[in-house]
């Protein structure tokens, strides 16, 4: 077996997940390999999860009786959890919402509604990158539609990264946000946070970051970001699907108008108008996903008890692997950078002319688990003339095994099609 | 929770009504609509009355009776301790078990210790607090005259 | 023990549910009855949920992989469940939210970016009544003071059903939507909606009914209730949290532009512009929850196996046999209508001077979990000059001997605070 | 899924290119990207020739080829025909067993009945026959002349 420096123990890691031993197409041993799309769940998730329905479920808030106050304690003591994991100067900083997107869109709709000095009208400029997930785009793309601000963004150089030497023309005066993914869940590429922090502060634009595909696989720091906001989803990091996080700064949650309206977010209401709770509540209209942000607790407790450091070393090392074993592969072409410096571990890529859908078919029929598509960045693929990419992601329980497996399921592609 | 204390005060409120005062505030809890409309008092630094009227449940009825108890005479430097060492308590989650010290501060309130468990119930006990440290600030100013919330 | 015709075999059903076992403070037997603000989940629910996590986690759409292809087959599995149980024409109609307060956010906000005929703007009036949820309030402010127009509302009756005598002067040609409740979470009215649809098609005006109280408890028929919208939250009905469900008429989602933009909601993406998917999945930004929905679709599996008009039986008997001993309390105030008929099973009250809050409390030291408070419907509270109620509210696996223990309760509060 | 058939269309396939026609049509299946252009030559209702040009992977690809090789020389009730039984195998979910009489109908396309079981792949499998289907209505109106939708 291969052996890297920087690994996890797999062995032990793997039998807290109970997916990983599936068997699929009568017999084929589970490869899962599309961990940008979703993780796996350890049993320490799935069991806090059957824990809290089984014991406490309740409604949270306002609740005098025992079992309210209970789930109560239980949801908010998800958010010390969140708030812990990134840095975040304040609990009351950390807002659950049901994935990243609605994270997205809440920052979108937020500065829709705002007043000055952070309004988005037509006077005003937004600022994406051509990496983005779909989620960072359409978002901003019904802002600007809605508002009639301008959007612009950085465009991508050839070997994967973002082209930030036009800079002080993308953001400029007019530049009220800089909405900017950390890690690309197509092209892998990590991103220059402090280069653009630098120049969105500059000319007094807030930034918001995309951390989708960062926080599950490096330690995430938002005080060290400088950003303004940071999203993510709690389904790629262990935690259950149903919960995003959206991290914003205290002044700002004050001052930003609410997005979604109704039960929990209110101070009080009458028929002729409301106030509104202190943040995060403010953000959080109606019954909040509990189980599901206990569940996300549960998966933090568990990231925690490995290590965000030893996880990043444990990718980083597969994605050295990887790279080097793909590209020994005839006719393969990585989209996104080459080496393993300043990326995580998806790695999009295409086979000489064989379709991804027949690429990721005929792995599949190997018990190979991978992403085809584009993987919800149709740009990117526009960008580099292709139709669409083979992505294989990794994550703490990934293997070089498995990246063997993968190498030689490659072959028998090329093989099947030559 | 319901110490016998607390239920007395409840039954029997002590200085309920409101009568002539320096400055009166209304502070409502909109978790729960508990509403109180306080008046203070001062004679230089020694508070002459403090008086109230208001609904609400048992603990913050209780609550501002047992206000009125300890404060009313006091000299405002020492009402502003028992203030703080009541927060202190309030906001102990029941982890915090009352020394001596702290009994001989706080008295009747001591009582409330075991509201301190009931995150919900918290603010209820407070409720009168905060509007007399409010009340206070707009008569004599000073390092309380930042606004106090109670929600 | 007390027989009611009517009643289901709550003995077996119990067993099914995990958290009815529990005791609390010491040794207290858990009376639930807070079945308005959130229900228990049966184990079926909870395998359906472990099941999907063990065995078949994956992202849905678009994959080529075992895992892929069999998660979408149960995600859109259990939006069939959801269309059938609603007796929708399509399952195409069925969107998955996370809530039903982001449901009715979805109308509002889909109405205000709407082209005509169905925008709402300064012209326009939007009708609602005085005993929504907050969650069918908010929006509906903060969507009238966005475009200026005009909010409305029937009152309240003393005896707490809607005042519906000037309906002509409410509803009128300026009249764009009518949002109302099917059930009251508070009062427990049950609420006409015939007389309200008729008028509402006279205008033209849409017509959305928040059924978050009367999806878990009776037959729900959106082609018998004539409305164009539908909303309602899974966590009441026997399923997890962070799902809700909108339905509305295909032609309405066709016509109505999206809400939340993302993954999942597009159809293609460029830099420069986007298409939109057809509904339901323009509405569905982002990674939806997935597990939820399945959770969702095994509830009401376990809903069906008893049969919801069976369950409406039960819960029907429990409401008139709860009015009835209740009214033998002192000092007792119902709030809402005092008899069993057109309502539901919440059932609010005060007792004499005694605050809400203290009722509660020592009703929770006897194990009994009621919920004190306005429940998020505070115009209700104001309507009728009370501070807060206290509401005893059940379902399914309730039983005559819960409300014997809930009049005892209150017995003991009335002498511990007399 | 991957058939000899389907494979030895993918890699040989039949009158690929752009031709001559009467009407040209551009689908393209939005959740894969993959793309085909395809043109009608008629003479009266016979299919004169089928002509495409597009990229995709080797469902949509073979389908196309088997497509050019199945309706090319038909008249046009017969490719109706052809089409539907196709549509039909392909929307069966894997629950079709084909018959004698649909083999008869589909010759090589019942090799395509496997593809069923893979609803991602049913769309690439249907591009170039909803393609015709469209560029056909263009050509001879009829019931055929609302707009398919390949989505
Ligand atoms: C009548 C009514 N409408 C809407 C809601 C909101 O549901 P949710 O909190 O799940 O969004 C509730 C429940 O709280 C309700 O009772
Ligand atoms: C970079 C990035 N941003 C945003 C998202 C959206 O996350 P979700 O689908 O959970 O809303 C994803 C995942 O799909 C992603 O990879």
């Amino acid at each position: 077996m291969t052996q890297l420096p920087g690994l996890l123990d797999t062995e032990a890691l793997r039998k807290d997940f109970p997916i990983l031993d599936r068997q699929v197409h009568d017999g084929q041993k589970l490869v899962y390999l599309d961990n940008a799309a979703t993780s796996q769940k350890p049993r320490q998730v799935l069991d806090a999860l059957s824990e809290y329905y089984e014991r406490y479920n309740a409604n949270v808030h306002r609740g005098v009786h025992v079992l309210a106050e209970e789930a109560t304690a239980l949801y908010e003591g998800a958010r010390d959890k969140v708030a812990e994991f990134i840095n975040a100067p304040s609990r009351d900083e950390v807002i659950f919402t049901k994935n990243a997107s609605e994270s997205l869109n809440l920052v979108a709709n937020m500065l829709g509604w705002a007043d000055e000095p952070y309004r988005v009208d037509s006077e005003t400029e937004i600022v994406i990158t051509e990496m983005e997930h779909h989620s960072n785009i359409v978002p901003w793309q019904l802002l600007a539609q809605r508002t009639g601000a301008k959007l612009k963004w950085f465009g991508l150089t050839d070997d994967g990264r973002l082209d930030l030497s036009n800079i002080d023309q993308v953001i400029t005066e007019k530049t009220k946000i800089v909405s900017f993914v950390l890690v690309s869940n197509i092209l892998g590429t990590q991103n220059p946070v402090e280069a653009i922090v630098r120049r969105a502060q500059e000319v007094g634009a807030l930034v918001c970051v995309d951390a989708s595909q960062a926080a599950p696989h490096m330690p995430l720091d938002v005080q060290a970001l400088q950003a303004d906001f940071v999203a993510f989803t709690g389904h790629k990091m262990c935690g259950p699907t149903g919960i995003g996080v959206l991290w914003g700064r205290q002044e700002l949650l004050e001052d930003l108008p609410p997005f979604l309206g109704g039960g929990e977010m209110i101070e009080t209401v009458s028929m002729h108008s409301s106030t509104y709770a202190p943040a995060p509540h403010k953000f959080e209209a109606g019954t909040p996903p509990i189980a599901q942000a206990v569940g996300l607790g549960a998966a933090i407790d568990y990231l925690n008890s490995i290590g965000m450091d030893k996880i990043f070393a444990h990718e980083h090392a597969l994605t050295e692997y990887a790279v080097k074993r793909l590209l020994e592969v005839p006719d393969i072409r990585i989209i996104g950078p080459t080496t393993a410096e300043e990326r995580g571990a998806a790695i999009s890529f295409t086979l000489g002319d064989i379709h991804p859908h027949d690429v990721g078919q005929v792995l599949d029929e190997q018990g190979i688990a991978v992403r085809v598509g584009h993987h919800c960045a149709r740009p990117v693929c526009l960008r580099y003339g292709i139709p669409a990419t083979t992505r294989a992601s990794f994550y703490l329980y990934s293997t070089p095994a498995e990246i063997d497996a993968l190498v030689d399921g490659l072959e028998h592609v090329r093989n099947f099609f030559g | 929770m319901y110490q016998e204390v607390i239920l007395d005060h409840y039954k029997h409120p002590h200085g309920r009504g409101l009568r002539d005062g320096d400055a009166e505030v209304h502070h409502v809890n909109p978790t729960c609509g508990d509403e109180i409309t306080l008046r203070v008092k001062y004679d230089g630094t020694t508070i002459e009355d403090v008086s109230y009227e208001g609904q609400g449940c048992s603990i913050s009825q209780a609550s501002a009776s047992v206000l009125n108890e300890l404060l009313v005479g006091k000299d405002l430097s020492d009402a502003r301790k028992i203030q703080e060492t009541f927060l202190e308590l309030m906001q102990s989650k029941g982890k915090l078990e009352p020394d001596d010290a702290m009994e001989e501060i706080l008295e009747d309130a001591v009582a409330f210790a075991g509201v301190s468990k009931y995150p919900a119930r918290v603010k209820c006990a407070l409720l009168s607090w905060m509007a007399w440290k409010d009340a206070t600030a707009q008569v004599l100013g000073g390092a309380d005259a930042e606004k106090e919330t109670t929600a």
